[in-house]
């Protein structure tokens, strides 16, 4: 029972997490959230019994890609574009 | 209701927001983030599924491993495209034309 | 025998993708050519020999399917392997003259073609479902590569279009490919096949089938998905143009194919099948109606493809819960149509890159007067547009007519409106090209002339293209080739 | 605006109705057992693959087609990326030599990620880890450096970043190749060299997979130099 509790609290987190990384208005906020959804993604793969997965979530998904998105995010500056901005102006 | 099931479950709602997130944003590294989101809920189906009833399958584990390793070249490659985009226009989306181009295309 | 050719086709292109990465340009060149002829000797030796001794499965490092990964050598895929020898050796022969050696990114353009190559061949052979998402990725990212090879803004935004549309579909074909593997606990095409022979379907397993044909829908730019297709191949380097239009869409159409064929009675629907033929037809009905309103020409030329890939997905309800001889009709109007377009729209796009060298700008009014002084490419241009019309004797005829006679032999008359205003269509915008070519303008004697090797290439894919209604038969032969069991 | 409200409308519908569908489907493929054991043939064949963990043994043996191709693609993305860089060496003004922050993390975790690197790669043979995160663990090292300011002067687009990109895949390829003109089938290894041939590939392939993260996060801007593209017009 108390298993389920926790794999039902990851999956939650994993929900939040990718919608807040989808729609947190600073792009930045957005990124460390993503990081954060690949640490839970990584905790996921672990309880799915696949290791393999989870290190190279953790080094890739994680880590790997985080830095490469925060750098691009450092390079349009926090100013440009940090708003949510859904395409629905027309 | 197994452990497995559950996690390929969770990957339905994943490709569901990445889906969202894919069509519904503009920004072009937010296009990005939901990608990668999506594709998280693709491998958590790949291995979710046949794992409910067979426990641990090192198959679908080693195409996920792929699969991410597809996913970060693809990834990175969107990420010098888009940088250098940005850099020559000041775009962060595809919504507008650009300026020094009108017309021509439909 | 055919073990060394298989691991040649496998090998060379590969191989040679690092062998030009190492070198420049015009050293990257002459590696290419004798690459071209290596692979070339082998894909035609491979078709030969499929065509006398019938097709035979490939387990790849000894292992068998379902275990390991199996490739399926047979009529249809070795002749797909010696068109893209064929339209890809085209292409780099014209590319090697076209693309200026000077640009120090365009040392990159040959090792990512090559990349291309041996992606498009470990599609035509796949067996396997996950290998075929690989060879996808493999064929989408070099495209996307070559698309932005430059770096303008406009290419840019061209192959990021491109890219978020590509890793999409993939995405949406691996989701299927998950819930097939859920499903039936393997990889590997003939065993779902062989398994449902024996068995009644299991409830749910249509959508797995339904997300992987959405997914290569997307990636093969079926109407309304087509969006992302006219900006890539629109500013792509006219020799990269040609392998995306020519190729790179048909791979995933390919695969879309194969799996309807094979999967289609057991796991789709009429409805299903009838909804693609729409989703078709009005890609061949609007498709040609932008083509006629682009002011650009190589638009003309890309929306030109967008509805020349409608008539592809007629396939689908043309072979679904027909006659045998219908399906078998379809399947064979389906091959034309694949190597007609492949080389008409080819040599479409080369003769439209001489044209723009020639005439120093890519629109279509920049025509006027060009036909005095390059009635050469012009002709091809002209070729070309025959067999995408569908006049006889081209290939592009040879297939319409069967896809006709499969639909009026299923009582789905409907199609046959659809053929025959594709094809008033379609002359229009080839006309179009030629009434711009034939005014005369005031300038008219400021333009360049490009030398003759680049002319003759776009001239000898449209006469391919136009010659293949006359060996229709033979081709087709080959292609119905059953597979040897024995050999597995 | 009207329009807007409704494609946002629509877009969020269709997503709900994916999910929706694509959920329940899961829910019945999941009360039907699968018909195919893979599982059970994998383990059954696990000891001819050389190694012994089954994951290893699925990427590099039974499926090391997938593998090979996959870093086909790592290395078309690596090329696309760096056809993007600049061609002459500068030096790299966004680096932030100053971080005091970077600096200790960069002291502390460098020789880490060094150790763990290699011990994942040799762990791959009969546990979890391998080439791909030794790879990656290896090349957030090099992000590290990198962000710390260290110039990296081998990632400038030349011949040596060229040939660190293709080293693991050409090993790969001429492995492949070699047991093809031995008779057997592409990508078979001999069973005697199973087990030696698959260490050598996963080393050079960390090393290569390393390279080309790490090129593409280096090459990520930034070069004025453009073509004028054939679509534009002039």
């Amino acid at each position: 029972m108390i298993e389920f509790l926790l794999d039902g609290l990851l999956v939650l987190a994993l929900v939040a997490t990718a919608a807040a990384a989808l729609w947190s208005a600073d792009l930045f906020r957005a990124v460390v959230m993503f990081m954060a959804f690949g640490v839970f993604m990584a905790a996921a793969w672990v309880r799915l019994q696949a290791p393999d997965i989870a290190l190279a979530e953790a080094a890739i998904g994680a880590g790997l890609t985080g830095v490469l998105l925060l750098d691009a995010v450092s390079h349009f500056g926090r100013g440009a574009g940090d708003k949510p901005d859904p395409g629905d102006r027309e | 209701m197994t452990v497995p099931l559950l996690y390929a479950l969770a990957g339905t709602v994943l490709c569901g927001i990445g889906l969202l997130g894919l069509l519904w944003l503009s920004h072009l590294l937010r296009k990005l983030l939901a990608f990668n989101i999506l594709g998280s809920g693709v491998f958590l189906v790949l291995v979710g599924l046949p794992q409910h009833q067979g426990g641990p399958d090192p198959v679908p584990q080693a195409l996920v491993l792929t699969g991410i390793v597809v996913a970060i070249a693809a990834t990175a490659l969107a990420v010098v495209l888009i940088r250098r985009y940005y850099h020559l226009s000041g775009m962060t989306s595809l919504e507008d034309e650009p300026p020094a181009r009108k017309g021509g295309r439909q | 025998m055919t073990l060394y050719l298989m691991a040649g086709l496998l090998f060379t292109p590969l191989a040679w993708a690092v062998l030009t990465l190492l070198v420049g340009f015009t050293r990257g060149r002459l590696i290419t050519w004798a690459g071209i002829l290596v692979q070339v000797l082998v894909s035609l030796t491979l078709w030969l020999a499929v065509s006398r001794d019938g097709g035979f499965y490939y387990g790849l490092g000894g292992w068998d399917a379902p275990l390991g990964i199996e490739l399926r050598v047979d009529g249809l895929a070795v002749t797909f392997v010696l068109l893209t020898a064929v339209v890809a050796s085209a292409c780099a022969i014209h590319a090697g003259v076209y693309i200026d050696p000077d640009k120090p990114w365009h040392r990159y353009f040959w090792p990512l073609f090559w990349f291309l190559w041996s992606g498009l061949n470990a599609v035509w052979l796949g067996g396997d479902l996950f290998n075929l998402y690989v060879g996808l990725e493999l064929i989408s990212l070099a495209a996307v590569g070559l698309v932005a090879l430059g770096g303008s803004v406009a290419a840019l935004r061209a192959s990021i279009r491109y890219l978020l549309a590509a890793l999409l579909g993939s995405l949406a074909y691996l989701l299927g490919v998950a819930l097939m593997y859920g499903q039936f606990g393997t990889l590997s095409i003939a065993g779902v096949v062989f398994w449902l022979d024996q068995h009644p379907v299991p409830a749910g397993s249509g959508l797995a089938l339904a997300l992987m044909i959405a997914g290569l829908a997307l990636k093969t730019a079926l109407f309304p998905l087509h969006r992302w297709l006219p900006p890539a191949h629109g500013i792509a380097r006219s020799p990269v143009s040609a392998l995306l239009s020519a190729l790179v869409i048909k791979a995933s159409f390919y695969i879309a194919a194969r799996l309807w064929l094979e999967l289609g009675e057991p796991l789709g629907s009429l409805a299903a099948a009838q909804l693609v033929g729409l989703m078709g037809s009005a890609a061949v009905v609007w498709g040609s109606w932008l083509a006629c309103r682009q002011p650009e020409l190589k638009q003309v030329v890309a929306y030109s493809s967008v509805a020349q890939i409608g008539y592809l997905f007629l396939l689908f309800p043309l072979t679904y819960s027909v006659s045998e001889s219908v399906a078998l009709q379809a399947r064979q109007g389906m091959t034309l149509q694949v190597i007609s377009h492949a080389l008409a729209k080819a040599a479409m796009f080369l003769a439209a890159g001489n044209l723009i060298l020639s005439t120093g700008s890519s629109r279509v009014n920049a025509l006027t007067g060009v036909s005095r002084f390059l009635p050469f490419s012009l002709f091809s241009f002209g070729l070309a547009g025959v067999s995408l019309m569908g006049l006889p004797p081209s290939g592009g005829f040879a297939a319409k007519w069967l896809l006709l006679q499969a639909s009026l032999g299923s009582a789905q008359w409907w199609w046959v409106l659809v053929l025959l205003a594709g094809g008033l269509l379609s002359a229009v915008y080839v006309f179009r090209i030629y009434r711009a070519s034939f005014l005369d303008g005031p300038e008219t004697d400021q333009f360049y002339h490009p030398p003759r090797s680049l002319e003759l290439v776009p001239m000898v894919l449209a006469l391919m293209a136009l010659g293949l209604g006359l060996v229709a038969d033979p081709v087709l032969s080959v292609m119905a080739l059953p597979l040897e069991d024995g050999s597995r | 605006m009207m329009m807007g409200r409704m494609r946002t409308g629509l877009i969020v519908l269709a997503c709900l109705v994916v999910t929706g569908v694509l959920a329940s489907s899961i829910w019945t493929i999941a009360g039907n057992p699968a018909p195919v054991d893979l599982p059970r043939m994998l383990s059954e064949n696990l000891e001819r693959s050389g190694v012994e963990h089954p994951v290893t043994a699925v990427l590099l043996n039974f499926r090391s087609y997938d593998t090979l191709l996959e870093i086909g693609v790592l290395v078309i993305a690596g090329i696309a990326g760096i056809s993007m860089a600049e061609t002459t060496a500068r030096a790299d003004p966004n680096l932030r030599t100053g971080d005091t922050l970077l600096y200790a993390l960069q002291r502390w975790f460098v020789p880490l990620m060094l150790v763990l690197a290699g011990y994942l790669l040799w762990a791959g043979a009969d546990r979890p880890g391998g080439a791909f995160q030794a790879g990656a663990v290896l090349a957030a090292m090099g992000v590290l450096l990198r962000l710390g300011g260290t110039p990296m002067t081998f990632l400038r687009p030349g011949l040596l970043l060229r040939l660190g990109l293709i080293t693991g895949f050409t090993v790969f390829l001429l492995v492949a190749v070699a047991s093809a003109i031995a008779g057997e089938a592409f990508l078979a290894y001999p069973p005697a060299l199973t087990r030696p041939l698959i260490v050598i590939i996963e080393t050079t392939l960390t090393l290569s997979i390393a390279m080309v993260l790490l090129a593409l996060f280096v090459s990520a801007p930034v070069n004025d130099a453009e073509d004028p593209d054939e679509g534009s017009p002039t």
